[in-house]
């Protein structure tokens, strides 16, 4: 499949920047695999993934039976509510757990790096893999650069050695800020993050995850924390330096509209599982899963104003002891009685896979996916939910 | 007139002829810290005894204690009438900085003393002037007998002093002072160390040892470690309780010198029930005197007859220290109208570890006779001013002689007139007052002897404070230290003349 | 030049502590009983004689001009003169300060040298075995009295072994240094107690922070995170904790003084309250406090320097 | 010699091994918490024993046996004697009395009066607050426990002057917590919340602000109830501790340190059992701390 | 009935609040050295000058950026703050000068709903027992009544008044948002001022409550100051919109007209930020650079540093307001009657909106930008 994608659908925009960055030593040092960044080769393969956390009340399945892979080159949404494990799934990505005593399993490969298996390395190991071949943006910028030392040492902290010399390694670190769009960065370098904004922050975090130009960046919430204006700003860059650098791109949102914004493909999380996977336009036209209608449906600008927003009554379920059935069929308005029976499985629905990416044509997309037994009925109603009269569902 | 017996003196003779000492320092370590080396202003009793090896005096007291003999002055004449006292110094005394010492400066440095406010003056307050009359003679007159004269001379108060050295520094006695003694002062550091050098102009037997340091150790166990640890030679006041362990160490020993400490329980006179002689008899009567030197003192001291110190000059050996006997007690209690007993405070001094365990003791003698007692502990200062009043209840307090006659611990003990309201009891009687003075002026010793025992009867029957013990001076040091000797006094300055240090 | 945070407010708002600590000593000692004549005078005590000393002292005086004589002698440098010691208690304080200073500075060093590393690898290492035993001496640590550590010490190291003297303040620097190493350890020891436990707390909150796990995904090695990262945004918030409680630690040398016969300024306090000998008390309340402040602007200077956070906030 | 304030000992019960096999029927907030169980038995059982000492001795702590000073263990005296004859076993058992009423009377006087004063400060702000904290400025730059020690030194010992003085050294430490509890609470939506209702100030501040300010407030209770037993043990050493003949374990520690030489057990048993409750209120604390953050 | 009619049209005219000038100045603290040198402190202009009207029974949205001083102004209006200048009127009548009744009728008529709602509740008492207090400390039902109008209350907000007995703890960030929206009517308010009342909620959530929101303003009647920084939620909600930056007001008026026709660049900005279903983004952004440090605000405009239609007169004169063709009252030199003295406008009225949209206006639909 990957060897069929032409090469050549990129524009020229990648050579540019790689000319910018001082490539050659950067990419000598990167393994022989890493190298082929043909867009539309699988990067990253995860099977079923499970994270459970230990706690007093019992062991938190924060993550319980992920599949997805990632492609070079793509942007893959996550979305879902607070506390639908969207955080520690991604982390899981790149060998982070929440507490050292967490327990991991599934596989989480990265053919595309030559990598088998990153589940239960030692952080010593996957030392290997952080910042040349995966970075993070992280939630909140204020708080996720060392307030003590200086922005110039901490971006050049990020270089490794594929910079070598003083000088020249201030000189890259001046470029890569001018990437992200910080204003005179030779003038900054000295700053300590409390005397930048929180946009500020956020480029220069960005800096440091681009600083080897690695093959995937996991963004989590990227700017949540930030103004309207700012997270504007910020996810063009992102989306601009995704596009110059050709990295992939997992960008994790509680907000749907940001997600659908921005990205090829979007997989919906509901209580530690992914209810539904399709590209973006897809998901938003005809979801297959009554969990992803419900979040289209209660957004602000989702009806008339004098019409009542529709609700997802009830809450999530605690993430403790469950079964194998449907875990949204509490809130399920769908929901039959069989349903209790079926332990769900992310199965394909809808359109076949391999056709091509509406957004990015080089891309094809693996197939509609959805967690619930009754996605079949789905494809044939109304792509609107039904409204939910009250909304007094609060329930606990 | 005895001879310096008593308790244990563990210490031998020192050998006339010994060879010189093998280790030339003495390190000695005091549980005081040193207030002033100015003698006419002294008060800490450790700092009194380091005075005597550096100012010498007129005349001084014998190692025993008992009797006068000359210092500087080598001869005194006194003309009939017993009011003019003519000294001859002897002419090779020399200060530490080699100049002689003159009349002029002795009879300066004694008028400097009597003129002191506070000071020890008032010992001898009938002297009218103290002169020179040519530079080896000094003329004390007097305007009545005064028999203890002498003995006041003796003390450290009256040190002769280098007048041109003192009155040219005001810093004189801060930094390394110096008198005609056989040490002079090379290093002072008040709170933690002294260091005495050999005086070469010193012009009578030279110290076997050159150099004495005196180290400041409060805590009474880091001194004992310091001993037994060979960090010091000689320890002051090593606690009661260890003197048997320390005793049984080949490498240390003890030495106990008698002493003229009394101690005694203050009675407040002035309040109810103890201004009923027949109550503070009974108090006495209950009191085991016995298991107090036991517990106080390891059976160290001696139990209290009279409140002279013990076998001091006319000390009145015929009085019985008192025996516990509780139906006497209780009897006299009933006569007084306190069947039942009462109840009352004492008043200690904290951190006293021996008056504390006095105050135990007390506390359970007297709950036999239905006396509730509640021990009080005050630091030193609060403690001494509480008592003072004779107002606050019990109180244990303790006398040490600063001269050899007894003229003021009678004076201070026994005459309400006599400055210190009879020990703060503000007990007072006609008769005693009488004879105190007469036997101040007094100059036959059997007269005088007759007088005191008077007076220590009075105060045994009349019980205007009860005496409890004669502790013994406590000192411990290593087998390696040959005649270290503590006079009656408190003061060694004789014995640091003679004794040696071995290597250890 | 940077702005080492020692800003004029701060040391202005000194002022008021200081005068409040003047004015406290000054008071308090005056409302205890017992009063200096007596204990100048001693056995000699006669009302008379009291009254004359009392009066040449000047405590006869109103309370408040006391007071102002008081505070002009403070301007002076003398501090006026000691009723026991018939010196200047400047002079007596420039004995005594030595000792108790350098008490102070030596035991703070061995708290530094203790905390440092029990604390960082107790939470680098969480629940391992360094973590439980750590806890386990440092409990006690902090529930024995400080002179029963002392005592215990001086047996073994002193006595039995014989490495270090037993009490005392030895001569010339060395001197003191070699005497004070055991005062010290008997007093850092409950002091490491919050130090190594503040010190645990703020390494694992800071191994928790984002900005760590940033430097982690930077692969960088774990040694560099601990040393670039971790240490300095540990060490800061342990400072604070220093500061504060460095008047536990001036009030520890009392009875650490006592056991190891160290003349410093605690005994002198003590000792001058139990003679009443006010110039002196009121003399080393303000030096104690002096000091406690100045090593407290000290503890902020460095706080600001390790965290830049601090530099220029004087805001607020 | 105040109580050493550690901030750490409030705010970090992450250290905390929770023994699994701690899983007895007990009611639910002990369940699972090997600390504050263990720290509830241990200040239990010293509590029982010294309350009912009777029961466990039949000596007096008081009556002095002058034939029988610092006699060994025996079956008569299971720890031995005194220096004046005194059982030591039923001292210790009667003198934890008075520990317990160190612990709580000193630890309780301090803990209201500085946590009112603190918050007072807080929420009145102007110049309330800079009064307030000026003094507690003050306190914090004099180790006053030093002049306090001297002074009650110069007052007599007895149980009174031993609070007074232990009051005055340990007020702040809760003055300064309860003041930055406080100005953080005046931010919580409840608080403001509650000023918008109209409520009063003590119904705000006793209501509203004091369960936000109590729990660091009494976790650092225990650890200042070992500090104050401290202490007293130290104003025991320096002989103005509790009234002779009083057993208490300080004063004990400190008299028993005079014979340290050759009765060490004179010291070492009260040592060993302020320990035990020294160790007994940290792991109360560390509870307590674990409890009151889950609540949160 | 005319009489009716007119006496109507008059109370409607009356705001429920007003404000008037409004201004907060938080003075910082001055160095010594300046103190000294008798240099003035440095003050930060929280609000600037506010001017607003709540009508009965309607919402009014204050939007704005992080540190725009939304907060601030609903502090003031609650009074939790003195304001520096100007005036909160209440029924057309000075709060600060109406003395302790006017207060407590303050107390009475306004009310708050917060935006953390872990935050929002004390965490030690009880759903009944917080709402039971407010009743106790108002007087106004009797004990006996109070657990009825407590239940009465739950319902209301759609709470299940059998949880009554819960603390905020057991419940999730919504139930805690209604029991916090349930004791501020527990007082009988006629305005709820409610400050990032949703902010903090997840969609399904935050739909639960925004309807709650509408619920209750149509059946009580209340008037809402509904302060958020979300667009889409005003869009809903909101009758009148005033958007706020470093604390002026830059743009007010209906919210209709303000969302279909924004006036302001900045509105226009905002409008253009925010992210939309379905709409794919460019790799362009609405507006370049940075809030300005609000204690040394930009001179003339503020908004001129970051404004794509900036001009020379932007830098320099502080735009007046003036109201727009659409009906916004709008501070911007693009609109006649906003620069002092300048008359006719710099360009023509009807072209500011496209002016805006040449620097990026967003495609309606998803649609491939690259
Ligand atoms: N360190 C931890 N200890 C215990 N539970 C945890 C921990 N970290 C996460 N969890 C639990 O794991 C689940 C998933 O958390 P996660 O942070 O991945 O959610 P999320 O989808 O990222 O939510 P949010 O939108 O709030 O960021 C949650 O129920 C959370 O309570
Ligand atoms: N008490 C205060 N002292 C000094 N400055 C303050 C104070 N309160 C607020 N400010 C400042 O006033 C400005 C406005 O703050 P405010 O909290 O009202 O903004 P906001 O619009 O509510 O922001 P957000 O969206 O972050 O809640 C900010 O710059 C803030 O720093
Ligand atoms: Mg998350
Ligand atoms: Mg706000
Ligand atoms: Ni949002």
């Amino acid at each position: 499949m990957s060897a069929a994608t032409p090469a050549l659908g990129q524009p020229g925009s990648r050579p540019d920047s790689t000319e910018q960055v001082g490539t050659p030593a950067a990419e000598e040092v990167v393994p022989a695999p890493a190298d082929r960044r043909e867009p539309g080769d699988v990067l990253l393969e995860v099977r079923d993934l499970r994270v459970s956390i230990p706690t007093a009340a019992g062991p938190v399945h924060a993550a319980d039976g992920v599949t997805l892979t990632l492609r070079q080159g793509e942007v893959l949404g996550v979305v879902g509510e607070t506390g639908s494990g969207k955080s520690v799934t991604c982390r899981a990505l790149l060998g982070l757990r929440p507490t050292p005593r967490t327990e991991v399993s599934g596989t989480v490969a990265y053919p595309g790096l030559g990598v088998d298996d990153i589940t239960g390395l030692p952080p010593r190991r996957l030392r290997r893999l952080w910042g040349r071949h995966v970075a993070m943006i992280p939630q909140n910028p204020m708080t996720s650069l060392d307030p003590v030392r200086r922005i110039g040492d901490q971006v050049a902290e990020a270089l490794g050695d594929t910079v070598h010399g003083a000088a020249a390694r201030r000189e890259r670190v001046i470029e890569l800020l001018r990437q992200v769009g910080l204003p005179a960065p030779e003038r900054r370098l000295d700053a300590f993050p409390h005397q930048f904004s929180g946009g500020m922050l956020q480029r220069t975090l960005i800096a440091i995850a681009i600083a080897q130009n690695p093959a995937m960046l996991v963004a989590d919430e990227p700017t949540t924390a930030l103004d309207v204006l700012i997270q504007d700003q910020i996810l063009g860059l992102l989306l601009s330096l995704q596009r110059d650098l050709g990295t992939s791109l997992v960008l994790v949102s509680h907000d749907l509209s940001v997600v659908s914004q921005v990205c090829d493909r979007v997989a919906v999380m509901y209580a530690g599982q992914v209810v539904e996977l399709a590209d973006t336009a897809t998901l938003l036209s005809s979801p297959r899963h009554p969990y992803t209608r419900a979040l289209i449906g209660a957004l602000p600008g989702a009806v008339a104003r004098d019409e009542p927003l529709r609700v997802i009554p009830g809450a999530p379920p605690p993430l403790v002891g469950l079964g194998p059935t449907c875990r949204f069929a509490a809130r399920c308005e769908l929901h039959e009685a069989a349903c209790d029976e079926w332990p769900t499985e992310l199965l394909p629905v809808g359109a076949p896979a391999g056709s091509p990416s509406p957004f990015r044509p080089a891309l094809r997309l693996v197939s509609h996916q959805s967690r619930c037994r009754r996605a079949p009925d789905l494809a044939t109603a109304d792509a609107a939910p039904p409204t939910t009269p009250k909304d007094q569902g609060e329930q606990r | 007139a005895c001879g310096g017996g008593g308790s244990s003196t563990t210490a031998p003779e020192a050998s006339a002829p010994a060879a010189s000492s093998e280790v030339d320092t003495l390190k000695i370590a005091n549980g005081v810290a040193i207030d002033t080396l100015d003698p006419a202003e002294n008060a800490a009793n450790e700092s009194i005894w380091l005075d005597q090896n550096i100012y010498a005096r007129l005349v001084q007291t014998d190692p025993a204690g008992t009797k006068v003999v000359p210092d500087l002055a080598s001869s005194w004449d006194t003309s009939t009438d017993g009011l003019t006292w003519t000294f001859h110094l002897n002419p090779d005394a020399k200060f530490a900085d080699g100049t002689a010492v003159t009349a002029s400066d002795a009879a300066w440095s004694i008028n400097r003393a009597r003129a002191l406010e506070g000071g020890w003056g008032f010992l001898i307050t009938p002297v009218t002037s103290v002169t020179a009359s040519d530079p080896q003679t000094v003329v004390i007159k007097l305007k009545t007998k005064h028999a203890p004269l002498l003995a006041d001379l003796a003390m450290y108060a009256f040190g002769i002093l280098p007048q041109k050295a003192v009155e040219a520094d005001k810093d004189f006695f801060n930094k390394t002072p110096y008198g005609a003694g056989p040490f002079k002062v090379t290093k002072l550091d008040p709170d933690s160390q002294l260091v005495l050098t050999r005086n070469d102009s010193y012009w009578g037997p030279k110290p076997k040892i050159s150099t004495v340091e005196v180290s400041v150790v409060t805590n009474d166990n880091t001194r004992v470690l310091q001993l037994q640890g060979g960090q010091v030679d000689v320890i002051e006041n090593p606690p009661g309780n260890l003197l048997k362990q320390l005793s049984a160490n080949p490498k240390l020993k003890v030495d106990l010198f008698p002493s003229t400490r009394v101690d005694f329980m203050q009675v407040p006179l002035k309040t109810k029930p103890f201004e009923d002689v027949r109550v503070r008899q009974a108090v006495k009567a209950a009191l085991d005197l016995d298991a107090m030197n036991t517990l106080a003192y390891q059976g160290n001291a001696t139990p209290a007859n009279t409140f002279f110190p013990y076998k001091m000059l006319y000390w009145a050996e015929s009085i019985q220290a008192p025996k516990p006997d509780l139906d006497k007690a209780k009897q006299l209690l009933s006569e007084a109208g306190y069947p039942n007993g009462f109840k009352t405070d004492l008043i200690t001094v904290s951190g006293d570890a021996a008056g504390q365990a006095q105050a135990v003791v007390i506390k359970d003698d007297l709950a036999k006779v239905g006396i509730e007692v509640t021990i009080q502990s005050y630091e030193q200062s609060t403690a001494y001013t509480n008592e003072r009043s004779g107002t606050n209840g019990l109180g244990l307090r303790y006398w040490t002689n600063d001269i050899i006659d007894p003229d003021e611990v009678a004076t201070f003990g026994a005459d309400i007139k006599g400055g210190a309201n009879s020990f703060s009891s503000y007990w007072g009687d006609d008769a005693t007052t009488k004879a105190i003075n007469e036997a101040r002026s007094e100059t036959d010793e059997n007269k005088r002897a007759e007088l005191y025992t008077q007076v220590q009867q009075t105060v045994a029957d009349q019980a205007p404070f009860i005496p409890l013990a004669y502790p013994p001076f406590r000192y411990a040091s290593g087998a390696w230290v040959n005649g270290f000797q503590v006079s009656p006094l408190g003061n060694y300055n004789d014995s640091l003349l003679s004794l040696t240090v071995g290597t250890h | 030049m940077r702005n080492l945070g020692l800003s004029w407010t701060r040391l202005a708002n000194l002022v008021p502590v200081l005068f409040g600590i003047t004015l406290v000593s000054f008071v308090l000692i005056r409302l205890v009983p017992g009063d200096p004549a007596t204990q100048i005078l001693g056995n000699r005590y006669t009302p008379e004689a009291a009254e004359q000393i009392r009066s040449s002292l000047g405590l006869n005086d109103s309370i408040l001009t006391q007071y102002g004589i008081f505070l002009r002698s403070v301007f002076s440098g003398s501090f006026g003169e000691s009723y026991q010691y018939h010196r200047p208690v400047g002079e007596i304080l420039l004995d005594r300060v030595g000792p108790s200073l350098l008490l102070v500075a030596v035991t703070a060093v061995l708290c530094t040298l203790i905390s440092l590393p029990l604390g960082v690898l107790a939470a680098v290492r969480r629940g391992g075995a360094l973590d439980q035993g750590t806890r386990v001496f440092f409990t006690l640590g902090y529930a024995l009295p400080a002179f029963l550590i002392g005592i215990v010490l001086i047996l073994v190291f002193g006595l039995k072994l014989g490495w270090f003297p037993i009490g005392g303040y030895g001569t010339g620097l060395g001197g003191h240094l070699y005497h004070l190493v055991l005062p010290a350890v008997t007093l850092a020891i409950p002091f490491s107690t919050v130090l190594v436990r503040s010190l645990r707390a703020s390494t694992i909150t800071v191994l928790e922070s984002d900005f760590v796990t940033i430097a982690r995904l930077k692969g960088i090695s774990a040694w560099s995170v601990l040393a670039r990262h971790v240490l300095r945004n540990a060490i800061a918030p342990v400072a604070v904790v220093f500061g504060v409680n460095l008047a536990f630690l001036v009030g520890g040398t009392v009875v650490i003084e006592n056991v190891f016969s160290i003349p410093g300024m605690g005994s002198l306090l003590v000792g001058a309250v139990a003679t009443r000998d006010y110039p002196v008390v009121q003399a080393v309340s303000l030096v104690l406090a002096v000091f406690v402040l100045a090593v407290n602007v000290l503890t902020d200077v460095v706080h600001r320097l390790l965290d830049p956070r601090l530099a220029v906030a004087v805001t607020r | 010699m105040t109580t050493l304030v550690d901030p750490a000992q409030l705010g970090d019960v992450r250290g905390l091994s929770r023994a699994r096999w701690l899983r007895l029927p007990l009611p639910k907030v002990l369940r699972g918490r090997f600390s504050l169980v263990a720290g509830i038995v241990l200040l239990l059982a010293i509590a029982v024993l010294c309350i009912g000492a009777p029961l466990f001795t039949s000596a007096s702590p008081l009556d002095i046996d002058p034939l029988n000073p610092l006699a060994p263990p025996s079956p008569e005296h299971p720890l031995g004697t005194d220096a004046f004859g005194r059982d030591l076993w039923a001292r210790v058992l009667y003198g934890g009395r008075y520990d317990l009423a160190i612990a709580f009377g000193a630890t309780i006087v301090t803990l209201v009066v500085g946590t009112a004063l603190g918050m007072l400060a807080a929420y009145l702000g102007g110049w309330v607050e800079s009064v307030v904290m000026r003094v507690v400025d003050l306190f914090f730059a004099f180790p006053f426990i030093v002049l306090v020690i001297a002074i009650v030194a110069s007052l007599g010992p007895s149980l009174r002057n031993m609070f007074i003085a232990l009051w005055v050294a340990s007020w702040v430490g809760y003055a300064r917590i309860a003041h930055g509890q406080t100005l953080a609470a005046r931010r919580y939506g409840y608080v403001v919340a509650a000023n918008v209702l109209g409520y009063s100030t003590p119904r705000v501040l006793l209501r509203h602000v004091l369960p936000s300010v109590a729990p660091l407030v009494i976790v650092f209770a225990m650890v200042d109830a070992v500090g104050n037993v401290l202490l007293g043990a130290s104003l025991g050493f320096l002989g103005i501790g509790v009234r002779q003949p009083t057993p208490e374990w300080g004063s004990m520690i400190s008299e028993g340190q005079a014979y340290i030489l050759s009765n060490w057990q004179l010291s070492l048993v009260p040592g060993i059992a302020l320990v035990v409750l020294g160790v007994a209120f940290s792991l109360l604390g560390d509870g307590l701390a674990d409890v009151l953050r889950a609540e949160q | 009935m005319t009489a009716l009619a007119t006496e109507l049209a008059a109370t409607m005219r009356t705001p429920l609040l007003e404000t008037r000038g409004l201004s907060k100045h938080y003075a910082l603290q001055r160095s010594t050295r300046a103190w000294l040198r008798r240099e003035p402190g440095e003050v930060l202009r929280a609000v600037d000058d506010v001017s607003l009207a709540v009508l009965p029974g309607r919402t009014l949205g204050v939007v704005g950026e992080t540190g725009s001083g939304k907060s601030t102004l609903g502090r003031l209006v609650l009074r939790l703050e003195r304001p520096s200048a100007g005036q909160v009127l209440l029924d057309g009548q000075d709060v600060a000068s109406g003395g302790g009744a006017m207060s407590h009728r303050l107390r009475r008529d306004v009310q708050v709903v917060l935006q953390d709602p872990y935050t929002s509740l004390n965490p030690h008492e009880t759903v009944g027992g917080a709402l039971a207090e407010v009743l106790k400390v108002t007087g106004s039902v009797p004990a006996a009544g109070r657990p009825a109008r407590v239940a009465e209350l739950l319902d209301q907000v759609g709470f299940p008044s059998g949880w009554a007995g819960r603390k905020p703890g057991q419940l999730s960030g919504g139930g805690r948002q209604r029991v916090s929206i349930a004791r501020a009517l527990a007082v009988g308010p006629r305005l709820l001022v409610a400050d990032e009342p949703v902010s903090a909620l997840d969609v399904s959530v935050q739909a639960q409550v925004l309807n709650l929101f509408q619920r209750l303003q149509s059946e009580l009647g209340l008037a809402y100051l509904f302060i958020t920084h979300d667009l889409a939620v005003l869009e809903r909600i909101a009758d009148d919109v005033a958007v706020l930056y470093l604390g002026k007001v830059v743009e007010q008026g209906p919210a209709e007209a303000l969302f279909a026709s924004p006036a302001h660049p900045y509105t226009q900005a905002l409008l253009a930020a925010a992210p939309k279903l379905g709409r794919r983004r460019s790799t362009t952004s609405a507006v370049a650079g940075e809030l300005p440090n609000p204690i040394t605000p930009p001179s003339g405009c503020t908004f001129h540093p970051r404004c794509p239609a900036a001009m020379a007169v932007c830098r320099e004169v502080v735009p007046l307001t003036t109201t727009t063709a659409t009906g916004q009252r709008v501070a911007c030199h693009l609109y006649p009657g906003s620069t002092p003295g300048t008359e006719p406008p710099v360009r023509p009225p009807s072209t500011p909106a496209s002016g805006a949209a040449a620097v990026s206006h967003p495609a309606p639909s998803p649609g491939g930008t690259r």
